[in-house]
């Protein structure tokens, strides 16, 4: 399950908001048991609170054949919140598995359905990695939001059997210069270094975008990459009726439990004179320190052979945990509840079962296993205690002081959720958004309005330097880093002695996907694939984090049932399968949601890390540039039209997904002859800020000759998908070019690298010293953040 | 001139991986009997005498503290 | 057989496969140390790790330089053992007493990771021979309290002494008084330093090889005795 | 039981780059009138009755304080 309760904690969060605040919440007298909940059906129980619907709460009652007790409908609640059940998405989600055809499934070992996707690169070692969301707990509190957003991420990774080697993290906050995004963001970035460098796990990528759309709702993702050999798989399932049942790790509070809380309360209960606490804040406090002793210990326990099956705690903690566990194994479970090790005093079986405190871990371990592995435990200073075990039974039964508070078909808690068809509306504005072409901006045509441009482009939020971030986060730890920021894609060592590694990159561009959501989505597809192919990899597999607005809004249901299917349909194309994803709905500020924000997440192999290719031109004495692909005059969702004009209109750049292919062929071939010593992919601000960042990047000046039949404004600023600008020694052009055209890729010589200049010179327009480049692109964050 | 102190405690239901640190570490190095630890800040504020009450806990609660997980007091002790 | 090094793990050690990497590649055997074992499994030299012992909650290093393992590279160090603490292990060294000073939040209240260009201030000691004197080295900085701090009469010691081994060149990355990123005890055997010679010993995977000499340096010491 | 309340503060001759932050913070915020801050550490213990001052005063110069740096000091106060 996840450990990001992004629906549970908004429910709870405005729970607290808007309800009675200062009212002292009572506790519960007496205890809930099953027995009690025969007696009393008539019981009025909170289920609104919960967030359940009346036809939700009947089906409870239908399930269990009377009411459910206080713990078993904490449980159905938060299971069957948005967040875990993936209610209003599972029936567009299911085009995802529809659509994956035996062949993109080789390579696969574990896809959607388990905690992460695993696929397999070859040499025996499998790596798993995917995309989750911490969007509202961050804009609750910047800092251990993110923190914990990574946590919960790693944990997914972890569950899978994997040793967490990389995180990346796509953001997207509000207008730069607003106040508000001036305290997300230092704390959201605070918060994923914190964690991240304390667990040691290097941050090899990521992005940081701004836009207007996410003022009231910063996107806050994290994505994490493991690495197994294929026999180390583990998958989340309890079996073997007497195997135990340990919880490892932290100390369980009262953590995210906001909403629960209401089980505890006079709402639901008018016993008088208790002393219970307020309904609490759902803000979860993360501990790097701990988590990473728990990583090492997981890793030594699987080495040991001593785990059957494992699950993260996150989202719906053990009450997901539990559940998950033993539908997804061949028995029962019986859990003595009251043998979780609390960090609260008077917690309630509710409580427990809903806690989210971060930095726990559930094993299925054989008895006669249990000694060797409370050894270990032992060894990292981890708290480890058996909380129950598998039975032969069919059902989950939870115990608090030898009371059964909870007896279940954990099937039903777990995966038999509601499902809904949301209506489908596709809004009628879209036609008038289409209709309010870009291409006829009043655009800069002099030379001066031109290096303006260049010059403004490059500094403004989106397109400056990343470093006041970047260098906020380790990037070398554990000395497999081969390319992180800011490159195209990050690009990790798997194997010394071989030399084998893995590439990834995130992406999404949210204007594209407004303008056609269809589109939009195979376009953040094209680009994750593209930057992953740019560093010499070869893009294999793909997870994605869907951030929309709320499932409620027939128009928000279009845009996700459009990029899902433009997704899905893009991975068909390119032969590469979605191995796992998260959504993340009702992201909006009250009836304004967000862009659609599809973010894709692309891996890729490299048989050999040796042959990366660098961002940065100047590498080789005499390079060619030469610039891949067809340049068309397109700008609508441009960075452009943003900058110059606010405005977000007309179609996005044409899809061509063979164009992507043949692309990342080229690349590969080029890169195993070693007949490309640079490149680095066109995206937002097109082919003007692609050399503005080369050439910084690689501290080296180039003369560009844009075409002659050229428009310079299109040539510089068009944002044309499908396009890579490389970096050939002079030797190797003319081997290179001749693979282009025998393969029919579009090449043309655009300038090359000049190492002795100390300037960006677009002949004939203008030419721009370095110093001036660099102090536009990396003087904007520090001015905003500090 | 008055010397102010501000104190900024983690909230009580609030983890407090710092505090939980030397909790364990004290019995590790041989001392025992403290069953608790809890680690936050202490601000020394050098004010000026016109500076009230009110506006010292404005200052506590946006900038010193954050109030969603932290808590404060303020008080002026001898300088 | 080739001299060993011990390299340190505690819970929250974070680049202890980097050093043992980096003493591999000088030639060195790596053997790595447990912080619970009062034992140096007879090494030859200790090298102490960067990472976040015990997650760094109370300050960087204090709770780690109780640890048992610590009592034996403090026995060691006195009989001339050669020590060399990054980063979280500079730390540790000066908590522990073992070198003077101490290493408090950097200045920008950021943590910072970058390469970062170092002056070397004296290349006589066991960690620093293979170096050339004043040659510079780009070598990665990462740390978040990395702010070297001593009174004044310390500073004045180690730089009369000439323990001061390396200093930060170009822009002062973190507030260190004097520029200071690493220093060395009296005997030359000690040293500490913030920023990471463990992350430049190939270019691949660091900005440069330039943090290899320390390691190829203290191979010589140990080879020669 | 007892509460006993550690203050740590960074030496007065130390550079405190966090108190300062939040001392050139605050005229930016509109507040006026204060001329110094500096941030250190406050430790809250529960402590067993037979623990001695003079244990407590071990436990803070040579774990809860780096006396390179910092000063503390202890007190007992009601819970
Ligand atoms: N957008 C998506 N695309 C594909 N698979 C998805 C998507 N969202 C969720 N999934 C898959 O659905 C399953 C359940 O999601 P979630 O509850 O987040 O997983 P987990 O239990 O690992 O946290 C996972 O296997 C996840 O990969
Ligand atoms: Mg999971």
């Amino acid at each position: 399950m996840s450990n990001n309760p992004e629906d549970a904690t908004a429910a709870a969060v405005s729970a607290v908001a808007d309800g009675p605040e200062s009212d002292p919440v009572v506790e519960r007298a007496e205890l809930d048991t099953v027995g009690i909940a025969k007696s009393s059906p008539e019981l009025d129980q909170p289920y609104r609170e919960l967030g359940l619907k009346d036809d939700e709460y009947q089906r409870i009652r239908e399930i269990l054949g009377r009411r459910p007790t206080d713990a078993e409908l904490a449980m159905y609640s938060v299971m069957w919140s948005e967040h875990c059940s993936y209610k209003s998405s599972k029936v567009h989600l299911k085009y995802f598995g529809e659509t994956t055809t035996p062949e993109m499934r080789e390579k696969m070992l574990a896809g959607i359905g388990e905690n992460a996707g695993v696929v397999d690169i070859g040499d025996g070692w499998a790596v798993t990695f995917k995309l989750e969301s911490h969007n509202h707990p961050s804009y609750v509190e910047p800092y251990q939001g993110a923190a914990t957003g990574v946590g919960g991420i790693v944990r997914d990774i972890m569950a899978m059997g994997a040793r967490p080697v990389a995180v990346a993290d796509p953001l997207r906050f509000g207008p730069a210069d607003a106040p508000d995004t001036r305290r997300v963001l230092p704390g959201v970035v605070a918060g994923v270094g914190g964690y991240g460098n304390c667990l040691g796990l290097p941050n090899i990528g990521g992005e940081v975008v701004f836009d207007e759309s996410y003022a009231g709702n910063p996107l806050v993702n994290a994505m994490c990459v493991g690495v197994m050999k294929t026999e180390d798989l583990h998958l989340a399932h309890a079996s073997g009726a007497g195997n135990k049942i340990i919880l490892f790790g932290a100390r369980t509070g009262l953590d995210g439990i906001g909403g629960v809380s209401v089980l505890a309360s006079e709402t639901f209960d008018d016993a008088e004179g208790g002393t219970g606490r307020k309904k609490l804040p759902s803000v979860q406090v993360g501990d790097p320190f701990t988590e990473k002793v728990l990583i090492e210990c997981c890793l030594e326990l699987y080495h040991s052979g001593l785990v059957v099956g494992i699950q993260d705690l996150g989202g719906a903690g053990l009450s997901c945990a539990t559940s998950e566990l033993a539908s997804a194994g061949d028995g029962g479970m019986r859990v003595d509840l009251d043998r979780v090790p609390l960090r609260a005093e008077g917690m309630n079986p509710a409580e427990v079962l809903s806690s989210e405190s971060q930095e726990r871990m559930c094993a299925v371990v054989r008895p006669e296993d249990v000694d060797a592995f409370m050894k270990v435990c032992e060894k990292w200073d981890a708290l480890a205690t058996v909380i129950g075990e598998v039975t032969d039974g069919d059902n989950l039964e939870i115990y608090w002081h030898d009371e059964l508070v909870v007896d279940v078909p954990p099937r039903t808690v777990a995966h038999e959720g509601p499902v809904y068809e949301r209506p489908v509306q596709r809004p009628g504005e879209q036609d008038l958004i289409a209709a309010d072409n870009a291409n006829t901006l009043t655009r800069p045509s002099t030379a001066d309005e031109l290096r303006d441009t260049v010059l403004k482009m490059a500094a403004s939020p989106n397109l400056c330097s990343r470093e006041w971030v970047t260098d906020q986060y380790d990037r070398y730890v554990r000395g497999n880093t081969v390319l992180a920021q800011p490159s195209d894609g990050g690009v990790l060592r798997i194997d010394e002695e071989t030399g084998r590694g893995v590439a990834i990159a995130t992406d999404c561009n949210a204007r594209y996907t407004r303008l056609d959501p269809y589109a939009g989505a195979q376009l953040a597809l094209a680009e994750a694939y593209r930057n992953v192919a740019t560093t010499g990899a070869t893009p294999m597999a793909v997870t994605n984090c869907l951030n929309f607005g709320s499932p409620e809004d027939p128009g928000v249901m279009w845009q996700f049932q459009q990029a899902v299917r433009g997704l899905a349909d893009a991975c068909v194309e390119l032969g590469i399968p979605v191995t796992g994803g998260n959504v993340s709905f009702y992201n909006q500020t009250g009836s304004q949601p967000i862009l659609p924000t599809p973010v894709v997440g692309v891996l890729g192999t490299i048989d050999d890390v040796t042959r990366r290719i660098p961002t940065g031109i100047g590498g080789e004495e005499g390079e060619t540039l030469l610039l891949l692909g067809d340049t068309r005059e397109e700008f609508g969702g441009s960075e452009w039209a943003r900058v110059a004009h606010g405005h977000l209109g007309g179609t996005p750049p044409k899809v061509d997904l063979a164009r992507e292919k043949l692309l990342a062929e080229v690349l590969l071939a080029g890169s195993r002859d070693g007949m490309i010593s640079a490149a680095h992919d066109l995206s937002e601000g097109g082919l003007a800020q692609a050399l503005v960042e080369t050439a910084l990047i690689g501290e080296c000046g180039a003369r560009v000759i844009l075409p002659e039949d050229a428009d310079p404004f299109v040539a510089l600023f068009s944002e044309s998908a499908g396009r890579v600008l490389v970096a050939v020694p002079r030797s190797e052009e003319l081997r290179f070019t001749d693979m282009c055209a025998a393969r029919e890729l579009p090449c043309a010589k655009v300038g090359v690298a000049d190492a002795g200049s100390s300037s960006l010179d677009v002949q004939g327009i203008t030419e721009i010293p370095l110093a001036e480049l660099r102090a536009a692109w990396e003087g904007t964050l520090p001015a905003l953040f500090g | 001139m008055a010397r102010v102190v501000v104190d900024v405690m983690p909230k009580q239901e609030i983890l407090d991986p710092q505090g939980q640190a030397v909790a364990t570490a004290l019995p590790r190095l041989g001392y025992a009997g403290i069953s608790e630890v809890r680690q936050g800040k202490r601000f020394e504020l050098e004010v000026a005498d016109d500076v009230d009450d009110a506006t010292l806990a404005q200052i506590a609660e946006t900038l010193l503290a954050n109030p969603v997980i932290e808590e404060w007091t303020v008080r002026r002790v001898e300088a | 057989m080739s001299p060993k090094i011990g390299v340190i793990t505690f819970p929250g050690t974070l680049d202890d496969v980097d050093a043992q990497r980096a003493a591999r590649r000088a030639g060195a055997e790596a053997v790595p140390l447990w912080h619970a074992d009062a034992d140096l499994r007879g090494v030859d030299a200790v090298i102490v790790p960067g990472g976040f012992s015990y997650g760094d909650y109370l300050r960087c290093g204090a709770i780690a330089k109780f640890a048992p393992v610590m009592g034996e590279v403090v026995r060691a160090a006195g009989q001339g053992m050669p020590v060399l603490g990054i980063c979280n292990g500079f730390q540790i060294l000066c908590e522990a007493g073992l070198l003077p000073g101490a290493l408090t939040r950097n200045s920008a209240l950021h943590f910072v990771c970058r390469d970062q260009w170092l002056k070397v201030e004296n290349n006589t000691s066991a960690w620093t021979s293979r170096y050339d004197q004043g040659a510079e080295l780009l070598v990665p900085l990462k740390s978040g309290e990395g702010a070297y701090m001593a009174d004044e009469a310390v500073l004045d010691e180690l730089e009369g002494e000439g323990r001061v081994l390396f200093r930060y060149a170009g822009d002062d990355p973190n507030g260190s008084l004097r520029g200071i990123a690493g220093i060395t005890d009296a005997r030359g055997r000690v040293a500490g330093l913030m920023p990471h010679p463990e992350h430049a010993i190939d270019p691949l995977t660091g900005p440069t090889d330039d943090g290899l000499g320390m390691f190829l340096s203290v191979l010589d010491v140990l080879v020669a005795a």
